[in-house]
């Protein structure tokens, strides 16, 4: 097991291993890495791109929970690439019913669970975690998904992020960077991107979190924690996306490290209310070398990129005060 | 016609067929670090013992294995066809 | 069939008064119906009921038309709505004022068989209630009446439909109104 | 002579009353379907308050509360989601409820085509109302009949006690492992929800015994980790459906048998068409919902005067298609009563089906009579005139469709 708190040797591993210094340096690292679950939840097969990040965020989450969960996902990329008829990757029960209620669907597999339970019609008491896009998340679920915050249900809410609609194409959601080219901002998108960690935490939910695949230890801890909570958690986790993105699929895990290092992306947890900041990068990158790294931001003016570096400075400064 | 599917299932679909590129481990540089295995999309990379083994019935040749390679024990190499 | 219409004002009871009407009704052996008609309308806005005795089940559906008896429970409604509208030749309209029957004849256009009846409510309700809400006293004017229900069934659905305390005090509203229409 | 199936019928009680004693109560429509699901054992409720059927979940809750229903009450945030969390809470292993009007059942149509592609039997009350626009929220059965296609079972009831009665039965009738598609009980807005009645509560023993503990086939569990709503490419999605029209026709067989065996123990005996004073008449009155009861007193009236009947069609999926070309081979004419128009057809949904229903049979003149869209009154007198006008058409139809009571 990965050690939750504040052991001395957990954090350096941490705070070096997982910044992408080399791992053969940091035997704290391999040996967490040892200790995640070698069982595949998940199995091959699948019709995700080569590089898929999203594959990468459910391989993760189910390494960290355990065959003992009901998993619920909305229409999008990962519902698509896992199931189609008759074959499914999933090892765990899955189900999907619409783009827009996974939150829903969720707080009613969530309350039959205790209701059986309590009628001795089930004999164990599997966790419901609902693993979905952004689109599906801060857009066309948000209300399905505030409704079950709201109510508290037990429940685990991931947000797969690749910042777009990626299923149909990448269109623009709310979650989109500012600056982001996709086919329907096609000058780049014109707004920031929504902070749904901050609205999910402003529901008031014992648990919420940020995190990347890049990062893989901190993600599992994340889930690990939210699971041992009972009630309502948020995680929202970066994916980056080869297609939509526009960079080579080997590069997938690069690009969630580099947007961490830029200040791009940050890593923290809420929990009951208190905010900690779970991994703070060794050394900043300037957001230059994670824009260009991608054909979405190709187009932004010197001027542009200046501004994006200018406004993460100045998040930068309040998250690592 | 079932309205479940039974786990796993996938298996069938044989994704090795949509690579251009296959990975190859050189073992002797392999140090056991995981992040070959941790970061696969495909599941396909598994632990024997200590060393690593990939699965080219489904590997994509999406090269993260050898990206994240701290040894540079993987290489991407043109697959044959 | 006996058909009732209740005449009232948002705020006032007059679907509890239809409701109770029917179950007390139900109380007596027959068969009934209540439903009221809602507008959109809140608090004060004039307001209708209706109720069905009848001795089988009662299948129709549609508003009251042509009612044998008609409750008035506010005589400013008489000013706003046509409150005797469609009452039976030989039915009877029991209308919630301090004026007598004689008096407020004039008002209400009806032929000459139809019978009106008065009660002061308003007064019983305070009396009583210590609030201006007439549906109960109004529902012990109508059964001295009309004879439709037995006073005993509506006190039973009272008491069935409020809490204790208020039980209470609703049935004597109930029976002081039954008394003063008796004199 | 009064049809045995209608209520209040003292020879159809009284087998049922004589052997044990039942619960009867005044009540409303909305009460009577929240003792119902009393009545089910039901183990999640996901509801949303809309008027005309707000009293419904308000009384569940008050269940839930009191702990009278031993189950999770979902104080969803929309229509959407009642159902969306019942499409989770099914397939889990509850027995599921909501219930929903108008906008709020065109809000949840979506997720009604996933919950019956899904074969989940959840229960639905609907109390029907008006679709805006213009807002309105009265009764008239566009909502329901908009939703015909999402492959759902429907049934209408005329009163308090076929309500109640429809929601025990289609428990019964979803959960049956060769249908295992929900089902809807259709109850009038304030015709019906707010109208207070006498109604029967059935015993809970008799209830128990005809509706055993639902078992679910397939569940979400951990020890047989199975995928459900998968994703279906051409080369299979049409075959699902044809399986869902299969599963609607088992409907009709195990709704007769469910009916057969509701009726051992209240004595009440249910049919897709109940058929009132219809032997050897010109004229069928076609009617669905609240509406039927005020089109009998009126056929009661005027019986010696003209020769028509009331055929009432208790539920329109399935559409009882046998049934109406029997009774279309005995009468002259049908007149389809309904609260509904489909616009840009100008006739009613039901008319149209009752069409379809004939086509290649017997050709008699079906007349469309759309009455009471928005709330208004259906009153004996609009009967009358539909009554007439049938008469007429005897000779020769002059139209297909008739707007009643336009102003």
């Amino acid at each position: 097991m990965i050690v939750l708190g504040e052991k001395a040797s957990y954090v350096k591993c941490r705070w070096k291993c997982e910044a992408g210094l080399s791992a053969n340096r940091c035997w704290y690292y391999r040996q967490h890495l040892k200790e995640v679950s070698e069982e595949e939840l998940f199995t091959s097969g699948h019709r995700g791109c080569a590089g898929c990040g999203n594959v990468i965020t459910v391989r993760l989450v189910l390494k960290a929970s355990g065959k003992n969960v009901v998993v619920v996902s909305p229409t999008g990329c990962t519902e698509v690439i896992s199931t189609p008829y008759p074959e499914t990757s999933w090892e765990v029960p899955w189900i999907h019913a619409n783009f827009e209620n996974a939150g829903a669907v969720a707080s009613g597999i969530s309350d039959a669970v205790k209701v059986l339970l309590r009628k001795g019609k089930i004999k164990s008491k599997p966790k419901v975690i609902a693993i979905a896009g952004d689109g599906g998340t801060v857009d066309i679920g948000f209300q399905s998904l505030s409704g079950a915050m709201e109510r508290g249900h037990d429940m685990l809410y991931i947000c797969v992020d690749n910042e777009a609609y990626m299923n149909t194409g990448v269109q623009r959601s709310g979650a989109t960077p500012y600056g982001a080219y996709t086919t329907t901002s096609p000058l780049g998108q014109d707004t920031p991107k929504k902070d749904m960690p901050a609205i999910m935490a402003a529901h008031r939910i014992p648990y919420v979190a940020t995190a990347t695949i890049s990062l893989p230890l901190d993600f599992i801890e994340k889930v690990k924690k939210a699971i041992s909570i009972e009630g309502a958690s948020y995680i929202h986790v970066l994916a980056p996306c080869p297609t939509g993105w526009g960079f080579p699929g080997e590069k997938t895990i690069e690009l969630g490290r580099l947007a961490v290092d830029a200040g791009m992306w940050t890593l923290y947890e809420i929990l009951n209310g208190e905010f900690r900041v779970t991994y703070k990068p060794t050394a900043k990158v300037p957001v230059k070398e994670y824009l260009k790294a991608q054909k979405r931001f190709a187009h932004l003016s010197e001027e542009t990129i200046k501004k994006i570096q200018e406004d993460i400075d100045k998040r930068w400064a309040e998250a690592f005060r | 016609m079932k309205i479940v599917l039974e786990p796993g299932t996938s298996l069938k679909n044989k994704t090795g067929g949509w690579r251009n590129f296959k990975p190859v481990i050189e073992m002797k540089k392999c140090i056991d670090c995981g992040n070959c295995w941790i970061f696969c999309p495909e599941s396909c990379i598994r632990k024997i013992g200590n060393k690593y083994e990939i699965d080219l019935d489904y590997c994509k040749g999406c090269g993260i294995c050898a990206n994240e390679c701290p040894t540079k024990a993987i290489e991407t190499v043109l697959e044959e066809k | 069939m006996r058909e009732i219409r209740f005449h009232g004002r948002g705020g006032q009871g007059a679907v509890t008064a239809a409701e109770l009407l029917a179950v007390a009704a139900f109380y007596d052996g027959k068969y009934s119906q209540a439903f009221p008609f809602f507008g959109v309308e809140r608090r004060g806005a004039p307001v209708t009921a209706f109720a069905r005795i009848d001795d089988k089940f009662i299948r129709i559906r549609s508003q009251i038309y042509e009612p044998d008896y008609i409750i008035v429970q506010d005589a400013s409604l008489l000013d706003a709505v046509n409150v005797s509208e469609g009452l039976k030749q030989n039915g009877e309209i029991i209308i919630n004022t301090e004026k007598t029957a004689a008096e407020i004849r004039p008002k209400l256009k009806l032929k000459k068989e139809a019978k009106v009846y008065t009660v002061n409510a308003t007064k019983v309700a305070l009396d009583v209630l210590g609030v201006p809400i007439v549906n109960t006293a109004m529902l012990g004017a109508l059964a001295c009446a009309t004879k439709e229900v037995t006073l005993d069934s509506i006190k039973k659905a009272i008491e069935k439909r409020f809490p204790e305390k208020l039980a209470v005090k609703n049935i004597k509203a109930v029976e002081e109104a039954y008394r003063q229409m008796k004199e | 002579m009064r049809s045995s199936q209608s209520l209040g019928m003292s020879d159809t009680r009284t087998l049922a009353s004589a052997k044990r004693m039942l619960r009867k109560d005044v009540m409303t429509c909305n009460k009577a379907v929240a003792e119902s699901v009393k009545l089910c054992d039901v183990d999640v409720i996901a509801a949303y308050p809309i008027t005309p059927q707000t009293s419904i979940v308000e009384y569940l809750a008050e269940f839930v509360a009191k702990k009278e229903i031993d189950a999770e009450y979902i104080k969803v945030e929309s229509e959407h989601s009642a159902l969306s969390a019942l499409v989770g809470a099914s397939p889990a292993g509850a027995r599921t409820f909501t219930a929903t009007s108008s906008q709020g059942l065109i809000l949840m149509s979506e997720v009604m085509f996933t919950a019956s592609g899904m074969r989940l039997p959840i229960v639905m009350a609907n109390a029907n109302r008006a679709l805006s626009a213009p807002l309105n929220i009265w009764n008239d059965q566009q909502d329901s009949l908009a939703v015909r296609d999402s492959g759902w079972i429907q049934f209408y009831a005329e009163n308090n006690q076929e309500a109640l009665d429809y929601v025990i039965q289609c428990y019964k009738i979803s959960e049956n492992k060769k249908v295992m598609l929900p089902s809807m009980v259709n109850l009038d807005g304030f015709y019906l929800t707010h109208t207070l009645e006498p109604t029967e509560i059935p015993d809970k023993k008799d209830v128990k015994k005809f509706l055993p503990p639902y078992e679910p086939e397939y569940r979400l569990d951990p020890e047989s980790p199975l995928t459900f709503g998968f994703f279906a490419g051409p080369d299979s999605y049409q075959e699902f459906r044809y399986e869902q029209q299969k599963a609607m026709e088992n409907a009709e067989r195990v709704i007769k048998e469910a009916a057969k065996d509701y009726y051992g123990f209240t004595g009440r005996k249910y049919s897709a068409i109940e058929e009132y004073k219809l032997d050897k008449k010109d004229t069928v009155l076609l009617t669905v919902g609240s509406v039927s009861g005020t089109v009998k007193e009126v056929v009661d009236k005027l019986e010696k005067k003209y020769s028509v009947g009331v055929a009432k069609l208790r539920m329109f999926r399935p559409f009882p298609f046998e049934e109406i070309r029997r009774i279309a081979s005995r009468a002259k004419i049908i007149g389809v009563i309904e609260k509904d128009v489909i616009i840009g057809v100008n006739q009613g949904a039901v008319a149209t089906e009752i069409k379809n229903a004939l086509y290649g049979s017997k050709s008699i003149p079906v007349l469309s009579f759309i009455v009471g869209l928005g709330g208004r009154d259906t009153p004996p007198s609009t009967v009358e005139k539909i009554i007439k006008i049938c008469e007429n058409a005897l000779e020769k139809p002059e139209k297909e469709s008739y707007w009643m009571d336009l102003k």
